[in-house]
């Protein structure tokens, strides 16, 4: 199909395989190995956006990532439609759908527009000065306005179908960059046989090689070297080479993120394979050959559409072969847009070039080109453009030394290629924390000091001659790899040195020039200076002040003119001035590839219980805690939550009810030291714990307040079955470690978790012994033989068991340990083993319902962080002779043992039993105060209680202890209801059930 | 101070925009001033201010070894809100809170002060006590927040998912609908060219590196980068930074600074509408004016000075982001950066005397000291000129962590059964 | 993330491990003795140095051993592993001025 | 009547299937005895096994192994028909000598993972250099796999065969997390 701008040969694109995607809806056609910008150029379009602010026509500016207007959003088919890619970088495929973003109705006629005429309000922070009046107006009418006028593209509204993948890599070397530099240290590390990895963003290995026709490398062409390298580093083991794939972030000891993009660019996705997949790179060297970036120049409406990068020209010509334009104008300050300028020329393109330097600064390039029959202007300055949607003409004048202009012309043109010079791609070597130096002769930031174990080379480091890239590489390569090797290289000599040029001389009222820096968000010379005038001077508050860098293209194009504006104004150095600190990423990256495969089951995992399939098939409702997934009810047809949990509660108290307590965590404490080390641990004493018995232990950080609680075993004189909370297993054996290994070296005990090889199965109610007694062997169940809080060892249905009898439920009771693999079989043999004493599963909430009938707390629950054993009624539980304990000494400190004042645990009794209390609600004393009311404490648990048949609720209040039988009140959703002070225990309050 | 409005941004912009002058001055310090603070954050900019406005002590300089704003101030995910528990606290975020409400007004500058609600998801019933546990305290106290159901959570906020496929289903939230966001970097050019219109020298690229204390002990001044600058109170407001400085006067501080780091995405228009905070699986968002999408992460395990975390705390953020709004997986990184914030033992700022004479600190905030901005200023410009503190600062010592009387919101809210 | 020399299993990601804070601060050995102050110290008073940092690391997905180390809070990198119970070697001096 | 009602064979959490795509078998493992050895000092040997190995070393062969993971901790596999045999020969082989010796055969959950690309696959979570320099065979450790904690070991022998055990519950996630895996190192 026509494609009107393409070369009859020449590129790296693929004749044979033509490629049709769509813009805004027309087709497009072009060739396998196209970027969707080069398939637009050879289609004649360069108009493909409008800008941020002013809704100004942008065209494509760059071939590359650093692009700040060509962007687009892609849509790949349901699900994976994506805003702002940069059109330059987008493999162009066949089926793709891309459109152009931020205007309305449409890119051709845009009502944004509009802004562009009100330009002398807009600009930079003329919304700090403004928006303030009336006030309210900010949130429902000022704000919306500017969101609505802000953002780019629109974000994706459908879940993502594609996979992302995560991959972590270690290498001797790694090298980022695949350009001539990059390759030379691949080349030379690759020898030394340590693991390399050579990255590069582009879909072809080669850099500057794909798109430089006439250069030749150790005497043969340059595409011939490339080929020989790639095959030499493909054949060796030791070597990834990895295309596509952008290095975007550095991290702290030598962690380098790499974005790989695995199949965008693929017509057909298979469905299964990632779409990009993230490198986590841990390198022992690195080695930085990224390149450089080339300046646009500065000059009055140098954002129209047709308006290139010279280089940029040089690559669409060489590397997909396309005229970006038929007649050209190349304006530069420096020699290498003369090499597009005669590629151009030997494209049959005619050229002309504006050189603002003086002819006598310039080289021999001048000469080849008038040679090659260019007209040269040199000494000459661009004062504007013509054109609207498309440059029609650069309009010209010469300038002097003494920055003068003489009188204009317009050079007619349809595309310009603009060179101001080049910025060498510190981005990594920055974020790595190395140290920039400001190098006078290339009026550039360039690496100084590592700060990590890393050498830059090539362009990135301010050398651009060809063969010293290759040279420099080389060597860093090797000495990334431990070799002290070099060599040289013979190349065709590279044009390079330019004239630093902040903005270009111009003749015209200074106020009305609009001169763009950052052609994204809008931001003029004029902008730039504002701000240094309204005092804004280090670079990061014009940066902020004007958005100037702040861009998709994070100001690649734009930093190093913005900069040397600033110093300009303010008459400094600039490395006076400052650079701005790069930071991560180097292109922007999706989160779909950060986040990799952590999404959906695997976001966090759901840790489960042996139980937990039965419970499932048994109708149970599952709550979170922590990782585990809990049964929280088991609903019966009909029944809501609080039906099933009264019949659940019901069930317990008058036959039998099974629950699996298997998530609490278990510790085993072995060793000579362990009743020793379990003193120091606990408040409680352990000293003389008969083997066989069990006791609640009581847990504090070193500042006094509650840590955990659980009911401890001892199984031997040197060996304790501890228990934890379900959330705090890990917490309480991280506790115990920091102890035991480093304050207390000295004690002989081991710690080792045994959470999940004891499944535990708890049975309380009257019934529970008949309901095991025909299933145990090996242990005397009577109540003189096993007593309340007593463990002893044997067999259930032929499994080991650490048999416990204790009670979270005030009733005679079990918790049956089993090694856990064997604990279905074993919970459905005591299902039906008390089928015929009614015995019901039951879950979290009725266990939370019983024990708060019995005023047990739950740390979490009636604790906070904040609370000690005396505020929970619970300092009967410190051993009265110990000396020390972890969290003793803070017991005594002022606050804490304070008479007066600390919060309290008492029970509630609503006036009317009917009102359950909302859990959290708040407590007063008089509830007509003044707000801000003086409050006393909080309720922490509130449930309606079927055995007590009423509601009942536990609280922390102030000097609560000292209130009982007055009248309190309680928040409620609509105001305060009233409630009494009780002992925290509403059901047998004798305890005499659980010694049934 | 030249006045900002909209007659004066329109005749500007028929001259070019060329009558505007600086916002502030950059002065040469003087030899001696009332009260030196320590600290060109928003905090001490806000100090400042508030020292000149309400107090009339004019004869202040700030003291900045950067440029303004250019600490926690300008990194930070700028969420405002006062919905804390204990009382101590939601007085001074209230405080701030109110300041807030009308703060571009009393600045005639712009701060963006966003009121579009701030909605803190419950994953867990242990989330829906706690969160309730808020709501009822902040209705005593005087502070909005109500609690949503988790259908009223997705039609405060649209793109929520609060199917029962996730991981961890939402069950609720607590929406405080006066909470918001501002413009970061706003609110310290206001307070810097507010303040420096009545007279306060705000000194940027002047590094304190001494405190000078007399024979008594009391503090004197501050040595500089620029010299000795003798002062009658000192006021260190250094953020991360403020065991260094306080070190140079003797005093250790129960303080560990860490980095925390947030990332932007690329902008996009308006799809995210208010701010959403999940503390369960550790997600902060909301969309700034300009369409990035802005993200908080969590600090890293370790101290450091360095503004830089490990991309494991990035990726896990993204994890909670992507699991609770998973169409925003396409979306991109812009831009991460880190802060260095500095973490009291219960996590609430300190706030006013110090064991040496004449040298007072506020520091602390961790992870949300932003909010606190103007009320921290307040009271802090309060304490500095009686020497004495402000009601509202009063509970907020170093002497706490003697007597145990600790402000422990994070305790409070956290602890998973 | 940091890489981090565990003394019994080499160079491991820092995700492995858990940062215990300030190295060197012994418990008291009674500390029903200490003052208010004294007590308040070793509980919540932080060196929080800006340059080198003597610190514990637990390799708790790992060997599970603590450690100490030396690492400089401004470059962060790490310049002494050494043992529970033992003193460093090298100064305390920051290495960077950043 | 007791016999009948327990179930001999030990419920697996994932079953005892086989999964084999791109080209790397993930076989959860069999059921298995193992123990946590607790020890102060590396000296002579347990139940036939050594102690005084390197640290994040495996000895033995694939049916009775012993992994030294700390200074002081090993973890032991044996075939489940042994698990008595080597509890009393650990116990009678250290006499006096305190130590912990722990059950955690029903903890811990075994995966294998092998073929060429295995220890690829097992990158795609563990951060650890799984090179032949840095895990050769015969190398084991406590690692991270994603979101879970993980015994990774590299079974003696030529080729690539991986053992990841991981505890009960997180099993599902592990093995989850690891047939993703073999999809994401799939080319496109």
């Amino acid at each position: 199909m026509a494609q009107p701008f393409r070369l009859s040969r020449g590129g790296r694109i693929d004749r044979s395989r033509p490629i049709v995607f769509e813009f805004n809806g027309k087709p497009i056609h072009g060739y396998q190995g196209d970027t969707v910008a080069s398939a637009l150029i050879a289609n004649g379009i360069h108009h493909v956006g409008r800008s941020f602010k002013y809704h100004r026509p942008r065209g494509i500016l760059s071939h590359g990532p650093d692009e700040p207007s060509a962007l687009l959003s892609v849509d790949r088919g349901p699900g994976r439609v994506d805003p702002n890619n940069r059109a330059s970088v987008v493999e162009a495929r066949s089926g793709l759908r891309t459109h152009s973003q931020n205007h309305w109705p449409s890119l051709e006629y845009d009502i944004g527009a509009v802004n562009d005429l009100l330009s002398p309000v807009f600009v930079a922070g003329f919304y700090y000065k403004t928006f303030m009046w009336p006030r309210k107006f900010w949130d429902k009418v000022y704000e919306p306005f500017i969101r609505a006028a802000a953002g780019l593209g629109k974000a994706p509204t459908q879940a993502d179908p594609d996979r992302y993948a995560n991959r972590h890599a270690h290498c001797d070397v790694l090298i980022v960059g695949a350009g001539p530099a990059g390759l030379a240290a691949a080349l030379a590390a690759a020898k030394t046989g340590k693991r390399v990895i050579l990255a590069d963003e582009g879909p072809e290995p080669g850099g500057s090689l794909l798109h430089d026709p006439n250069a030749e490398i150790d005497g043969r062409p340059a595409a011939s070297w490339l080929e020989e390298t790639l095959a030499d580093l493909d054949g060796r083991e030791n070597v990834i080479l990895l295309s596509r794939t952008t290095a975007f972030g550095y991290y702290n000891h030598n962690h380098v993120a790499l974005a790989e993009r695995v199949t965008d660019h693929l017509p057909t996705a298979s469905g299964q394979a990632p779409r990009e997949r993230l490198w986590q790179v841990r390198a022992g060297e690195v080695v930085l050959a990224g390149g450089a970036h080339e300046r646009p120049l500065v000059f009055a409406d140098n954002d129209r559409p047709g308006i290139l990068l010279a280089e940029s020209v040089r690559v669409f010509l060489n590397r997909y072969g396309v005229a970006p334009g038929r007649t050209l104008v190349f304006a530069t300050s420096g020699a290498s847009a003369y090499t597009a300028a005669l590629e151009a020329k030997q494209a049959g393109l005619a050229v002309t070039i504006v050189d603002l330097r003086l002819e006598a600064d310039c080289g021999p390039e001048v000469a080849r080109l008038r040679q090659a029959g260019c007209e040269v202007l040199t000494g000459h300055t661009v004062v504007g453009s013509k054109g609207r949607k498309r440059v029609t003409g650069l309009i010209v004048a010469p300038v002097g030394s003494d920055g003068r202009c003489g009188g204009r012309r317009v050079l007619p043109c349809d595309a310009v290629g603009m060179s101001g010079g080049w910025t060498p791609a510190v981005h990594l070597f920055s974020q790595s924390r190395g140290k920039l130096r400001y190098d006078d002769r290339l009026d550039a930031f360039v690496p100084n000091i590592s700060a990590q174990s890393e050498r830059s080379a090539g362009a990135s480091k301010g050398t651009y001659d060809l063969a010293d890239c290759l040279a420099e590489g080389f060597a860093a390569g090797a000495a990334a790899a431990g070799s002290d090797e070099r060599r040289t290289f013979s190349a065709t000599p590279t044009l390079t040195g330019f004239q630093p040029v902040r903005v270009m001389p111009t003749d015209d009222d200074p106020k009305k020039v609009r001169a763009f820096i950052d052609f994204q968000n809008d931001v003029t010379a004029k902008d730039i200076k504002l701000a240094v005038r309204e005092g804004f001077q280090s670079i990061e508050h014009v940066k902020r002040y004007t958005t100037t860098g702040m861009a998709t293209d994070q100001g690649k194009t734009s930093n190093m003119n913005a900069l040397g504006i600033v110093a300009g104004q303010l008459d400094k150095p600039l490395p006076a001035v400052g650079t701005t600190t790069f930071r991560p990423p180097y292109t922007p990256v999706t989160f779909g590839a950060l986040v990799g495969p952590a999404r959906h089951a695997l976001f966090d995992p759901i840790r489960t219980t042996p139980i937990h399939g039965w419970a499932q098939s048994h109708g149970a409702t599952f709550e979170n805690v922590a990782l585990w997934r809990r049964a929280w009810y088991f609903p019966k047809p009909g029944e809501d939550l609080h039906a099933a949990v009264a019949r659940e509660c019901k069930a317990v108290r008058e036959h039998v009810g099974i629950f699996d307590a298997s998530t609490l965590g278990k510790i085993e404490v072995v060793g000579p030291d362990a009743a020793e080390f379990m003193n120091r641990m606990y408040v409680n004493p352990w000293a003389k714990l008969a083997n066989g018995r069990c006791r609640y232990g009581l847990m504090l950080k070193e500042d006094g307040y509650i840590l955990d609680d659980g009911v401890v075993a001892r199984v031997s004189d040197t060996c304790f079955h501890v228990t934890t909370t379900t959330g705090g297993a890990a917490r309480v054996l991280a506790h115990m470690e920091d102890y035991l290994q480093t304050e207390w070296p000295d004690l002989q005990v081991f710690l080792t978790s045994t959470t999940e090889q004891w499944a535990v199965i708890a049975l309380q109610g009257p019934k529970a012994r008949q309901v095991i007694e025909p299933l145990v062997e090996g242990i005397d169940l009577s109540p003189q033989a096993f007593p309340h809080m007593a463990m002893r060892t044997g067999t259930i249905c032929g499994v080991p068991t650490r048999l416990f009898r204790v009670s979270f439920t005030g009733e005679l009771g079990f918790e049956i340990n089993v090694p856990t693999d064997h604990a279905l079989a074993v919970w459905e043999a005591i299902f039906a083993a008390g089928q015929p004493h009614g015995i019901t599963p039951y879950g979290t909430e009725t266990m939370h319902v019983l024990r708060a009938e019995k005023g047990y707390i739950i740390v979490g629950q009636e604790t906070d962080g904040t609370v000690t054993p005396d505020d929970v009624g619970l300092a009967g539980m410190i051993a009265k002779t110990k000396t020390d304990f972890v969290g003793k000494r803070s017991l005594a400190r002022p606050d804490v043992i304070a008479t007066t004042g600390r919060k309290q645990l008492i029970g509630l009794i609503t006036e009317d039993p009917k009102t359950v209390l909302d859990e959290g609600a708040q407590i007063v004393a008089d509830p007509n105060q003044p707000i801000p009311m003086r409050m006393l404490g909080h309720v922490t648990s509130s449930y309606w209680s079927p055995n007590c048949n009423r509601s009942i609720a536990l609280a922390l209040v102030a000097d609560g202890r000292s209130l009982m039988g007055r009248t309190l009140h309680i928040t409620t959703p609509d105001g305060f209801t009233r409630a009494t002070v009780s002992e925290p225990v509403f059901f047998d309050t004798t305890g005499e059930r659980v010694n049934a | 101070m030249r006045r900002f409005s909209l007659t004066s941004l329109l005749s500007e912009s028929m001259r070019g925009h060329t009558g505007w002058g600086r916002q502030w001055r950059a002065p040469e310090p003087k030899p001696r001033y009332d009260v030196v603070i320590v600290g060109g954050g928003g905090h001490g900019l806000a100090t400042a201010y508030y020292l000149a406005t309400v107090h009339g002590i004019t004869n202040v300089a700030v003291l900045e070894k950067g440029w303004i704003g250019g600490g926690n101030t300008g990194r930070n995910t700028t969420i405002i809100r006062s919905n804390y528990l204990y009382d101590e606290s939601a007085g001074l975020y209230e405080h701030a809170l109110k300041l807030w409400e009308g703060l571009s007004q009393e600045l005639n500058y712009n701060v963006m002060f966003s009121q579009r609600g701030v909605l803190m998801l419950a994953h867990n019933i242990h989330d829906v006590q706690s969160f309730k546990r808020h709501v009822y305290a902040n209705r005593l106290n005087g502070i909005d927040n109500e609690w949503l159901s988790k259908e009223e959570c997705k039609e405060f906020c649209p793109p929520l998912d609060i199917g029962g496929g996730l991981r961890y289903p939402v069950l609720g939230g607590a929406l405080q609908r006066r909470a918001g966001t501002a413009r970061h970097d706003a609110v310290a050019w206001g307070y810097a060219r507010g303040a420096d219109a009545r007279g306060v020298d705000i000194i940027q690229n002047c590094e304190v590196t001494g405190i000078r204390r007399d024979a008594s002990g009391k503090a004197v001044g501050v040595e500089t980068s620029r010299g000795f600058i003798g002062a009658g109170r000192i006021g260190v407001v250094a953020a991360g930074h403020t065991s260094t400085v306080m070190s140079m006067a003797g005093v250790s501080m129960p303080l560990e600074s860490y980095p925390l780091q947030a990332l932007v995405s690329e902008p996009v228009k308006p799809v995210f509408p208010c701010v959403v905070m999940s503390n369960a699986v550790h997600a902060y968002i909301s969309q700034s004016d300009k369409g990035e999408l802005v993200i908080g992460a969590g600090t890293d395990q370790y101290t450091s000075y360095s503004q830089q975390g490990g991309l494991h705390i990035t990726t896990h953020t993204l994890d909670a982001i992507c699991e609770l709004f998973p169409q925003f997986t396409r979306m991109r990184m812009l831009r991460s950066w880190g802060g260095i914030v500095d973490v009291t033992p219960d996590r609430s700022p300190i706030i006013g005397k110090t064991p040496v004479q004449n040298l007072f600190v506020n520091c602390g905030w961790g992870t949300g000291g932003f909010k606190a901005t103007p009320g921290s200023g307040h009271v802090f410009a309060h304490t500095l000129a009686t020497g004495e503190p402000h009601t509202i600062n009063a509970p907020f010592t170093l002497d706490r962590f003697r007597t145990g009387r600790l402000i422990d919101e994070a305790a409070a809210a956290a602890v998973a059964h | 993330m940091l890489l981090i020399a565990c003394p019994h299993c080499g160079n491991r990601p820092e995700t492995e491990f858990r940062c215990g804070g300030q190295a060197h601060i012994a418990r008291p050995e009674a500390p029903s003795a200490q003052s208010d102050e004294a007590w308040a110290e070793y509980l919540f008073v932080r060196k929080n140095p800006r340059g080198v940092h003597a610190e514990r690391w637990c390799h708790v997905h790992g060997c599970g051993r603590w450690f100490n180390a030396l690492r400089d809070t401004v470059s962060d990198r790490f310049i002494e592993i050494y043992p529970m119970g033992a003193q460093p070697i090298s100064e305390l001096q920051s290495e960077a001025r950043a | 009547m007791l016999e009948v009602r327990y179930r001999t064979a030990r419920a697996l959490p994932l079953g005892r299937a086989e999964a084999r795509p791109s080209g790397v078998a993930i076989r959860p493992a069999d059921a298995e005895a193992r123990f946590v050895l607790r020890v102060r000092s590396a000296e002579g040997e347990v139940a036939g096994l050594p102690l005084d190995r390197p640290i994040n070393t495996v000895s033995g062969d694939d049916r009775r192994w012993i992994a030294r993971l700390g200074p002081d901790e090993w973890l032991i596999g044996a075939p489940e028909s042994e698990a008595d045999l080597v509890a009393n020969s650990v116990a009678s082989d250290l006499g006096t000598r305190a130590h912990s010796l722990v059950d955690v055969s029903h903890r811990n959950v075994g995966i294998d993972v092998e073929g060429l690309r295995a220890a690829e696959l097992l990158n795609a979570g563990c951060p650890l250099d799984l090179g032949e320099t840095a895990f050769p065979a015969g190398r084991a450790t406590r690692t991270l796999l994603g979101k879970a904690e993980i015994v990774l070991i590299r079974r003696a022998g030529p080729g690539a065969r991986y053992r990841v055990e991981c505890w009960r519950s997180f099993a599902t996630y592990v093995h989850g997390f690891l047939k993703e895996a073999a999809f994401g190192i799939g080319e496109g």
